[in-house]
């Protein structure tokens, strides 16, 4: 049983306060996700948890035991660079060993442990090469079989895939994820990829400017984002934001009137917001006119960005659509997808 | 690393350059190539062609002969290997401990201490003869290798360039060593000792090239002919006042004693620049 | 070691981990340099401090000392042999750092490309490097010899007459300069060439696409981003041309005239010829302080330089 | 057996590095109870250094060959012991025992009322030259120059010309420093001049017309007819020069005279150095010493080797081996010794002069000493100062470097 | 007028051929991407435009004049690379000005055009800084500004986002875009990331292995993949593929048969394609089942991982949808959504 719990950890540079007091809880087993943009503290969390940071104050437990002023080794904790940190003078074999020799572990053991590594990583033929004669995705798991091999009871991952090129980084996302089923320890991801914490957590912690913005499953996040930051933050192309007058169950922006229903703000001023993907192509039940700037056409789906209401506003259709730039697309929301915040700090309200 | 031509399309800045060049490394290689053609000259006092460095006479290995048998060759270069890999051996580890402290650990007054160290460079050499012999004989080490070899054991510039050494490493290495169990001394040696070898090896070589070189405090140091080390073999013959003139044998003596540096930077003269150029020196 | 955590536990874990962070760093460093400094104390500070004391003791002939004070160094200032020394370090000292460093500098953006001729090119300027110091000095005096030596020989095939390289008092500082040259040049090649392979290659890419030659290349990219290896390389010089010049030395013996007279082969006078240890103390006193200085200023400009890496 | 060691320059040749091992070899075998090393450390200069800084660190070797003009130095220095005790221990008078040497070398070794050195291998400047050249310019190889006179006019008709430039000079001299101040006593005393006082170390006779007229010799030499190159020469240039044939005259120490015997391929020839007033050189070469604080075993082991090193017999041996001369008389007496001279005029020569040699310049700081002559002279040859303003600024710098010991010795004047 | 024409280039290093004739034409004006795996010759090709790299056989024409064996200052083209290539010992200001004091444009006209990138670049407060003081995005912008200020013919850019977070890749990518879009220079953009490719080009060029697989219009190449290459290297996930047997208008797989209404493919065997987001979830038409292994929801789609017909097969499914492992799905394609390739060479059959 390994949960990790962080209770109110502050962290100062000198004297500047990075870190403002997190709580967090990651059950055993679950794979946490850090998320939010560079800057904000992720990897300062990561990294206190990892011991390779002191605390300023508060305190970090692993599996029930106060590891606050621990050793890092003495934590039994694995930790997966960003640039894998894989030891250039050692073999493949040698760097998922390192860590098995520093603990006196027995040879066959360490030949045991290695190889069943090695299995569940697909890296058998590469045992012998040197960390340079592989590709970046070869190089990544061998950082994920040092990890491993040591059977740690934490599992923690500080942008691991971000030097990957974009094909990469589904698939390597996918094997964590397999892994990460496989083995069952308790993981805590830091990446800066919405994508990646979206897809690969059970629980998403968001941050910014040394704060948890809100702790949740990635859908609930989506769905409810606690606050703009959140809300723009998750979700690709971000949601849209338009300051509205919230009047009764009713938001008024511009001209236009949008039902709120199911929504319980509170009247005044406030900021509305409407994911991309939300919006669709309706002229019958249009309540905004999107003058289109730029069409980007993925295939899949197409993303218009233009200006609506005076604001940027962006439109994810799915599938391929002919549109040029100038065109005027009439655009309708459906009343439970629309989000409110207040107008002043963010946070959500609706 | 192959670096892509770029003097590539032939035009007379570039066509300059290499004229510059080739002049350059002639005038370096010429006294090198007279020493190689003197030196397998047979002895000729007469000729006013000396210098010439066209090899116009039938290469003789006198020179080589006579110089061999001013001493006890074997013996020489067996000292001043002994010399030139112990004071290594110490200096490796000394200045490893030493560059990793300055480079990675936080201390009050690492400044100064680290220009502490630094005041060993400026040191000239004949005022320290004094001192250090008498150092050396309290320690009682006069006259044995390891007395030409301890003055040396720290070496500024060594911790100099393994600190420029140490700070090119990533801090990653270490931490995810850390996180793996090392403890200090692993870390040390294990994961950054290995990854500063190119540190090592540069240094290695300016410290072989300089003690292997190095005459006048060996000359002091050492009294037992068994003792003594390859140029003060090589000076029994190079350094007479009233000595005339023996090219020949000088030339052919420090070949002896140049040959295996030479032999070593020609064969491995890639890995050393290359160890240069990882050494943090840049 | 677990006595040693709990021990920690036990405390107040902010009070804990500070004290055993600074404490053990400091400790810990002491530890690491203590090796170095057992030997640094013996062979370095002891003799500084002994020149120290020697430079203020005052003694009569016979070592019997006199007196304390800053006599010595009264004495040696007043020593026009130590002024000409002086000077004739100063010559050296541009003579020698600029064109080496400058040829150095040439050669290793000539010989850059890791070719196997290059290769051959870099071992043949590397070699005077290798050549001891006991037998350079005897094979120099033979090239530098009048009519029959290695320079005049070629010289006059060239329509040169006869020159006294080393027996003239106007040219034989020179001739030692071009010795010194000759013999660091390959030395402080390779530290420019390890500097050089550090650029990267795209900076030449995007120079050459907005339009500069090889010269507007050389001048406005490799000399500023070669600015630490240079400052590093100006150090060793530096040092070298106060504390390495016993070729300079074995060849002239600091004559004719002591036109060649260096600061260390006067010390080495003062000390071993003169038996004036006091004058050689002062001396040694005043080079090192002159070189700690000047090796401290271009130190710094080297670690700012360092700082260009993002 | 008793362990002791002796430090050995090698001024000539590497092979003399060889051969004392083999004397010593010898030596050893000779004397069971004593285990005697040869020491190799370097040139005349680097063994002064190294005896003195094992003096200091208290590692004293048994007995150094010292360079004959430095022992007086340690004399003053209280750094040696004088031989007289073990002499009379011997049951010998120092007369007696400075009676087996060659008068010239007295003076070197015996001052101050006692005996400090025992004198090993010697020399004196010879005057060299190509007997081919003299006899294409003739000149008869077999009358050569006597005195002053007749060396300029040889050397006048020795240098070829073409044009400006000088294809062979006449006359060469070494011009470095220590053989450019040995040079120059020769000059002076064949002037009728002393150069410095034998009798005490705080003088010096640079700015006196003997030395005035040895130096204007030189310089007429190098600027008036221009029979020798301008500027200073090496040693090893003069004897390169001399064995390349671009020197017809060169003045060397009877030290190369064996190197020369076997190397040179022209006819040559060895003579006195010519006189203008006198036949006189003075001495060189180097003197066994005996540093204080060794043990009486040690010293008594190394008083030993030091007799058996200036017995006629080894001094024979070596001196045949080297060139130089043998100190010891009784060398000569001995039959090899005999058969060599026979079959070696040139030896003859150099034996011969050695009736007009004196003693070598040792003062006070005999080094610095020297060398304010020497750059004096240096810029005299090389054309940059006249002699007479050369030799007062020589003077003046000689008497600056010897007025503490002159302040403590002669002007230290009851009060 | 500079349009960029390649005609049949070919490139060797040593004796090893990495380009293998590759024809090209990109009209004024036009931004044309080069996409495709890494290694497949992309830099070098762009390298041989910009004169970096010498061509070993054929020609390049820029504006109609053959530049082939012209020095790179002197054919008038801008590049951005992909680590910037930032001069670290310049300012920006500097960095901008570099390549127009190299011409000795005078020190007014530098100011003022150095001023106007600023602008354009939103660059203003920054031109006093060094490049290690700049974050990434600016980093950049700096190497764009360096680019527009000469007034290049043509712009090359090799990989200029791939250094960037996610976030800042789609802002940066959507900048370029407008910058192209306002200055209207012939540009030649390289990449590995198919989403930049699809959504920046108007003209894409597929490579391969030193080849060129297709050139066409994003749209094009994404609904008419020319290979199974190009099929699966466009769009994201990529196309599923089945072994399949073309009888007729009909495909069969398994014990499914599939109409092929308009396709013309010659009967025999042959790899269908259906890409992820043309499958629909519908119990009644469904022609495949699909075991689900792994589920990733994004928010405004949900991706599924799984397994049919013995293949690995992906779902794009719009919207959230709460599906878990082991589960089957029911799934269905419109015929007009299939891909023909031949089951050999993997070229379009129909
Ligand atoms: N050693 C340090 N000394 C001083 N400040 C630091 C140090 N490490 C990090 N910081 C500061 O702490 C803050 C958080 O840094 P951190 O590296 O945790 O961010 P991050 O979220 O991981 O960002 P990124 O996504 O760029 O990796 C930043 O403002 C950073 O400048
Ligand atoms: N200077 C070179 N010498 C030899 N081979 C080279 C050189 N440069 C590139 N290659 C080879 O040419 C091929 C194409 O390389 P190129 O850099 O153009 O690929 P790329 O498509 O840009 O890949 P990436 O996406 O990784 O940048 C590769 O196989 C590469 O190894
Ligand atoms: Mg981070
Ligand atoms: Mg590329």
């Amino acid at each position: 049983m390994a949960q990790i719990e962080l209770t109110d950890v502050r962290k100062s540079f000198d004297t500047t306060e990075v870190i403002h007091g997190v709580d967090l809880s990651v059950a055993h087993g679950r794979f946490a996700v850090v998320v939010g943009p560079s800057g904000c503290g992720k990897s300062t969390l990561l990294r206190m948890v990892a011991g390779l940071e002191d605390v300023t104050a508060g305190s970090i437990r692993i599996g029930g035991r106060d590891v606050t002023g621990v050793e890092p080794k003495d934590r039994n904790v694995a930790m997966v660079f960003q640039n894998y940190a894989l030891y250039p003078h050692l073999t493949v074999a040698r760097n998922i060993a390192f860590g098995l020799e520093l603990r006196g572990t027995p040879k066959d053991e360490i030949r045991r442990r290695v190889e069943r590594a090695a299995d569940i990583l697909h890296l058998g033929g590469l045992l012998e090469r040197k960390p340079r004669q592989l590709s970046g995705g070869q190089r990544q798991r061998v950082a994920m079989g040092r990890a491993i091999v040591r059977e740690p009871d934490v599992f923690l991952f500080d942008e691991p895939l971000s030097n990957l090129d974009a094909k990469l980084r589904v698939t390597m996302r996918l094997e964590i994820k397999r892994l990460h089923e496989e083995l069952g320890a308790t993981s805590l991801y830091v990446t800066h990829d919405q994508v990646e914490a979206m897809t690969m957590g059970d629980v998403l912690v968001v941050m910014n400017g040394g704060y948890v913005e809100q702790i949740g499953a990635p859908l609930e996040v989506y769905e409810r984002p606690a606050s703009t930051f959140v809300a723009s933050f998750i979700g690709s192309p971000p949601m849209n934001f338009l300051a509205a007058e919230v009047a009764g169950r009713e938001a008024r922006f511009g001209d236009k009137r949008l039902a709120l229903a199911g929504h319980d703000a509170p009247s005044g001023r406030a900021t509305l917001g409407i994911r991309p993907e939300h919006l669709v192509v309706d002229p019958e039940t249009a309540c905004l006119h999107l003058s289109v700037r730029m069409v980007e056409p993925q295939g899949a789906e197409t993303i218009v960005h233009g200006v609506a209401l005076d604001s940027p506003f962006t439109v994810r259709l799915p599938g391929i659509h002919h549109i040029r730039p100038h065109e005027t697309l009439p655009l309708a929301a459906r009343s439970e997808h629309l989000h409110l915040f207040d107008a002043e700090h963010g946070r959500r309200i609706g | 690393m192959a670096r892509p031509d770029m003097t590539r399309h032939a035009n007379p800045t570039a066509l300059l350059a290499l004229a510059a060049l080739s002049a350059v490394v002639l005038v370096w290689s010429t006294p090198l190539l007279w020493m190689a053609i003197a030196a397998f000259r047979p002895q000729n006092f007469g000729g006013l062609d000396m210098a010439s460095l066209w090899p116009d006479f039938v290469p003789t290995l006198d020179n080589f002969a006579e110089a061999l048998d001013s001493a006890d060759f074997p013996l020489l270069y067996l000292n001043t290997v002994l010399v030139c890999l112990g004071t290594l051996a110490v200096q490796l580890t000394t200045v490893t401990l030493a560059g990793y402290a300055f480079a990675r650990l936080r201390f009050r007054a690492k400044e100064l201490v680290f220009y502490g160290f630094l005041l060993q460079l400026m040191l000239v050499p004949p005022i320290l003869i004094v001192p250090n012999l008498v150092t050396i004989t309290r320690l009682g080490l006069y006259d044995s290798l390891l007395g030409v070899m301890a003055p040396y054991f720290a070496s500024a510039f060594g911790v100099f360039l393994m600190r420029q050494t140490f700070r090119t490493i990533p801090k990653d290495f270490e931490e995810a060593a850390i996180v793996d169990g090392a403890t200090w001394w692993q870390l040390v040696w294990r994961v950054l000792v290995p990854l500063a070898r190119p540190g090592m090896v540069a240094f290695g070589i300016v410290s072989v090239v300089s003690h292997w070189n190095e005459f006048l405090w060996p000359l002091m140091v050492v009294s037992t002919p068994d003792n003594q080390t390859l140029t003060i073999g090589l000076a029994s013959f190079t350094m007479g006042a009233e000595s005339a003139s023996q090219w020949g044998v000088i030339a052919a003596g420090t070949f002896l004693v140049a040959a295996p540096l030479l032999a070593a930077f020609a064969l491995f003269q890639r890995q050393f620049v290359n160890s240069f150029l990882f050494s943090g020196v840049k | 070691m677990v006595a040693e955590i709990e021990a920690r536990v036990g405390l107040p874990t902010v009070l804990a981990r500070r004290s055993a962070g600074r404490r053990s760093q400091l400790g810990r460093a002491a530890l690491l340099l203590a090796p170095s400094l057992v030997f640094l104390a013996a062979f370095t500070y002891w003799p500084i401090g002994q020149v120290i004391g020697q430079a203020l003791t005052i003694e009569t002939f016979g070592s019997d000392t006199v007196g304390y004070g800053l006599g010595n160094f009264e004495r040696l200032l007043a020593d026009a042999s130590f002024g000409r020394a002086l000077l004739n370090n100063l010559v050296y000292a541009l003579g020698t750092i600029v064109p080496s460093i400058a040829i150095a500098l040439a050669l290793a953006v000539g010989l850059q490309d890791a070719t196997r001729f290059n290769a051959g090119l870099r071992t043949v300027v590397f070699f005077p490097v290798l050549l001891p110091l006991v037998a350079a000095a005897a094979l120099f005096l033979f090239v530098f010899l009048p009519g029959i030596g290695l320079l005049d020989y070629y010289l006059a095939r060239l329509g040169a007459g006869s020159t006294n390289w080393l027996g003239d008092p106007d040219i034989a500082l020179w001739s030692l300069i071009g010795l010194t040259v000759w013999k660091n040049a390959g030395y402080y090649m390779l530290f420019f060439l390890a500097g050089l392979q550090a650029i990267p290659l795209d900076l030449y890419e995007a120079a050459r696409l907005e339009g500069a030659g090889a010269w507007g290349r050389f001048r406005r990219i490799t000399l500023p981003l070669l600015g630490p290896t240079l400052a590093f390389v100006l150090v060793i010089a530096l040092v070298n041309v106060i504390t390495q010049v016993d070729h300079v030395v074995v060849l002239t013996k600091g004559g004719p005239s002591d036109s060649t007279n260096l600061l260390l082969f006067y010390i080495y006078q003062q000390a071993h010829e003169n038996y004036d240890y006091g004058k050689a103390a002062a001396a040694t006193v005043l080079s090192v302080a002159g070189l700690l200085a000047l090796s401290l200023l271009s130190l710094r400009t080297l670690e700012r330089g360092i700082h260009y890496e993002a | 057996a008793t362990d002791i060691e002796m430090f050995f320059p090698v001024p000539v040749e590497g092979k003399l590095a060889k051969e004392m091992k083999n004397l010593m070899d010898r030596f050893n075998a000779e004397h069971p109870d004593i285990k005697a090393t040869a020491v190799y450390t370097g040139s005349y200069d680097e063994t002064n250094i190294k005896t003195r800084a094992a003096i200091k660190a208290g590692r004293p070797p048994a007995a150094v060959i010292m360079s004959a003009n430095f022992v007086l130095e340690y004399q003053i220095n209280g750094e040696i012991q004088p031989l007289d005790p073990l002499i009379q221990a011997d049951g010998q008078t120092p007369d007696a025992f400075m009676g087996k040497f060659w008068p010239a070398l007295h003076g070197n070794a015996r001052f101050a009322g006692k005996v400090w050195a025992a004198p090993f291998h010697n020399s004196t400047p010879l005057l060299y030259f190509n007997a081919d050249h003299f006899k294409a310019a003739g000149l008869d190889p077999n009358n050569p120059p006597k005195t002053w006179a007749e060396w300029v006019d040889a050397a006048k008709k020795l240098t070829v010309r073409d044009g400006d430039t000088v294809k062979r000079y006449g006359l060469m001299l070494p011009g470095n420093y220590d053989y450019l101040g040995w040079v120059m006593t020769a000059l002076t005393m064949s002037n009728g001049g002393l150069y410095y006082n034998p009798e005490f170390g705080g003088e010096v006779f640079y700015d006196t017309p003997s030395m005035l007229g040895a130096l204007t010799l030189v310089d007429n030499m190098a600027h008036k007819y221009k029979v020798m190159p301008d500027g200073v020469t090496d040693g090893k240039a003069v004897s390169t020069a001399f064995f390349a044939g671009q020197a017809s005259m060169v003045v060397l120490s009877t030290g190369s005279l064996s190197f020369i015997r076997q190397n040179m391929k022209d006819n040559y020839g060895v003579a006195f150095v010519p006189r203008n007033l006198r036949n006189a050189v003075a001495i060189g070469g180097a003197s066994l010493i005996m540093p204080k604080g060794l043990s009486d075993e040690r010293r008594q082991a190394s008083w030993t080797l030091i007799k058996w090193l200036t017995s006629p017999e080894i001094s024979g041996h070596w001196s045949r081996f080297t060139g130089y001369f043998a100190p010891n008389k009784g060398a000569y007496e001995l039959p090899e010794m005999k058969t060599f001279i026979a079959e070696n005029p040139d030896a003859k020569v150099a034996l011969d002069q050695l009736q007009y040699a004196q003693s070598w310049f040792a003062t006070y700081n005999t080094v610095a000493v020297r060398k304010a002559l020497e750059d004096e002279v240096q810029a005299v040859i090389a054309g940059k100062k006249k002699p007479a303003e050369a030799l007062k600024a020589a003077q003046a710098k000689a008497d600056d470097i010897m007025r503490p010991y002159v302040e403590q010795t002669a002007l230290n004047l009851p009060n």
